[in-house]
């Protein structure tokens, strides 16, 4: 079994109209800027996209964005440095926005990933992201129901992959990719290296083949923050 | 009939064997504790087959020679194995993740009844005995497919195929195929299809010792097993 | 007065400076984005504490000297940060588990309101723009002490500390300590209870610029901060 | 900080009669067994004690079991190659058993290290396990509320710690380990090895420290399982 995929264009040929895509990231960190602008090459429209946020300046999720690919965002904080493109198109009532807070985020995510289609949380109670979800009690203190989250694709970024798939994260970099890659059906990975099975230690596996469809080596990733610095933009 | 049936049924090797063949290169795998775990020898050549444990190794191989058991590195019925290249460790919750997201393609398990609803019974018989369920119940409603291998009968010679379990459940319509010492069965809406069965059989003889109905759906074929 | 007030009011980093007076040794904090990470700086010595970032770190140390950043070390800001030794990486999942599962000593955030009954506003102001949440709704329900740290009153002069929020809430009586540019105030059994005040200013004024009854039990002290 | 505590028998001397401990290990792989040799010399009673089995032979759990220390045990299975002494005791009726299924098991230890104080779970629908607890229908498939699992103490195994509690874990040895170790008020980990601050390196690190108040060093870990073979007993 090798799971190794040739190119960032054919590990995104899948993603059709109307799919549902996460991707991974927290900010620039672990976002994986070249399957995105493979996906923006690719073209495909009407997309819901999970992410922390809604991108920045004109490279990435903003690309992705600013070309009109993007139907519907779930996110948590949509706000940045330079949101203009996510932010023009809201205003103009373009772009579907759902507000999640990042933790809940994260677990319905996670939640999806393990099969496990509601649980309650004390996050947001009260409030007005609350609103229209079942509450219940429990020892005397309420608390939200929240939905799992799936998606048709996950594109997330690692850094050590190996033909079956077993990912190690670079730093802060993992944030989501390791819960979005449990919780697609089709879940690509780019890393910076593929290295021959049985080279990772299995003890240091993070996210374990099982949860990958796709690898793609991409030898010398661009960092989102660093494109934004130096005034990126995409295509 | 009894004895007759002792004549001809596979062994459980040959139940074994015969469930090895439908697993599909590249498949990830959960074995059940026991008779189930028999599978992994008869995996056929060139086939990759990823085998998950519950707790918490993805990649496992066979048990190692007797005096170089590692016992931090076994398997859910504590038996200890060996590793293959790319293998991963995890913990509790995410091995379960694993079972319970849908990430299996299959789980072979052991059984004590099997309903033609699908429904599986194979935690406790009911009477006495201290009550243990391990990651049976997860499993059987995680896994992609959930296949199970059994004699086709018991020890008593009654069906373990049956309209309706009597034994306490461990899951509902979970079960999709049967691999018998007689036979192969699928569940399909709500019944027993018969698939393969041993040539030195009879389909009425068959019918005889299943407490459902079998039903056919076109041909069924020979169940053919090599000698183990 | 607001000419007055702002004659005599903390400045951001000294009311970081009182806050960070009451973080113990061996504390794990979450720092707010913004005005609430100024309280690292002024850690008192001696002590150890441990930060924790929700996009996945716990342990981070100062930012890096400029040029010398790695944009896979980031803060919830999104600022670059640097490791002390015994850092550790991990998931969203589990950073959040730490947040929700009550493993963090101390939240101190940013406040648009704070209401007498320990409800805080501090993600919407309610008035178009793009909303966001990112993580506070998580730490108020969260961390075992949810600390505020804010001017005691708007930029328009008006009472920050109210009787209950107009804004957008982020948590339902979460808040137990305000530490203001003029007073440090708990909250207590659905109070504002007075703890500290500058000298510079009377009871009656500071109560004047507060929205709710400021409780007095026993003797509030003098709240001394250095020049900064 | 350093959490490091000098012996077994200080690391467990918080540990008082009725307490919920939670200990970790599969079988005799991660089970800790030096910290339960300290309760069983420490002599508490009424424990209620989580464990995904009921112990084996005559040491670690298997002899707090035989003191009579163990009033009630939450478990998934009980059964094992020489469970006489569980076994015995249920069935004179002196130790009170709940049996969880292991992934929900697993799951409901995790809740309660998460802050989630109920979730969805299709394991068990149907069957004697879930009577009495409510089920619920999303997506047309139902399901069964769990409840989070929390304990006073979490006894766990790990392999190295620093004196910060960061810890990584030997193999399959971390099973139950790390999901114990966020759901209790206090987590005790007995190590092979203590190393400084600043060895383990952040990539590595399976429990961060904030999961774990006291790191005790056994330097050379006895093996239940293999104890069991040898026939030993304790005390």
């Amino acid at each position: 079994m090798d799971k190794t995929i040739v190119s960032p264009a054919a590990a995104v040929a899948d993603i059709g109209d109307g799919a549902t895509v996460m991707i991974g990231g927290f900010g620039g960190s672990g976002a994986p800027v070249e399957l995105i602008h493979a996906l923006v090459d690719a073209g495909p429209r009407n997309l819901t996209v999970v992410n922390n946020n809604a991108g920045n300046g004109h490279v990435g999720l903003a690309a992705l964005i600013e070309q009109g690919q993007v139907a519907r965002l779930i996110c948590s904080f949509p706000r940045s440095t330079d949101p203009k493109v996510f932010t023009d198109l809201y205003f103009a009532g373009k772009i579907e926005l759902e507000i999640v807070p990042q933790g809940t985020l994260a677990e319905r995510i996670r939640a999806g990933g393990a099969g496990i289609p509601a649980f309650y949380t004390p996050t947001s109670y009260g409030t007005e992201l609350a609103e229209g979800k079942p509450v219940a009690e429990f020892d005397g203190r309420h608390y939200v129901q929240e939905r799992w989250l799936k998606a048709d694709f996950a594109l997330i970024k690692a850094e050590l992959g190996d033909p079956l798939g077993n990912l190690t994260y670079r730093m802060a970099a993992l944030n989501f990719n390791p819960l979005m890659a449990m919780a697609a059906e089709k879940t690509i990975a780019q890393v910076s290296r593929i290295v021959p099975a049985g080279s990772i230690d299995p003890e240091h596996v993070v996210t374990p083949g099982i949860f990958v469809d796709g690898v793609v080596e991409i030898s010398e990733p661009k960092q989102e923050e660093v494109l934004n610095r130096e005034g990126a933009v995409y295509p | 009939m009894s004895a007759q049936l002792d004549a001809i049924k596979l062994s459980n090797a040959q139940i074994a064997w015969r469930a090895a063949q439908d697993i599909e290169d590249g498949a990830y795998v959960n074995l059940g504790i026991g008779f189930p775990e028999m599978i992994a020898k008869f995996q056929p050549e060139g086939r990759d087959v990823i085998y998950h444990t519950e707790n918490g190794v993805l990649g496992f191989g066979a048990a190692p020679a007797e005096g170089e058991e590692d016992w931090d590195l076994i398997n859910a019925g504590k038996k200890a194995v060996t590793l293959k290249p790319s293998a991963a460790f995890f913990h509790h919750a995410d091995s379960f993740a694993m079972v319970r997201g849908g990430h299996l393609d299959l789980a072979v398990l052991g059984a004590y009844q099997v309903a033609e609803n699908g429904d599986l019974a194979n935690w406790s018989t009911g009477k006495g005995g201290v009550p243990a369920v391990g990651g049976a119940m997860d499993l059987v409603h995680g896994a992609r497919r959930v296949a199970v291998v059994t004699d086709h009968v018991t020890r008593k010679g009654e069906p373990k195929l049956v309209q309706r379990c009597s034994m306490p459940l461990t899951g509902l319509a979970c079960v999709t195929r049967i691999y018998t010492s007689l036979a192969v069965v699928d569940i399909e809406n709500g019944h027993f299809v018969l698939r393969e069965k041993l040539l030195q059989i009879s389909f009425d003889d068959l019918q005889a010792v299943t407490g459902a109905e079998l039903k056919v759906e076109g041909d069924f074929a020979d169940l053919a097993v090599p000698e183990l």
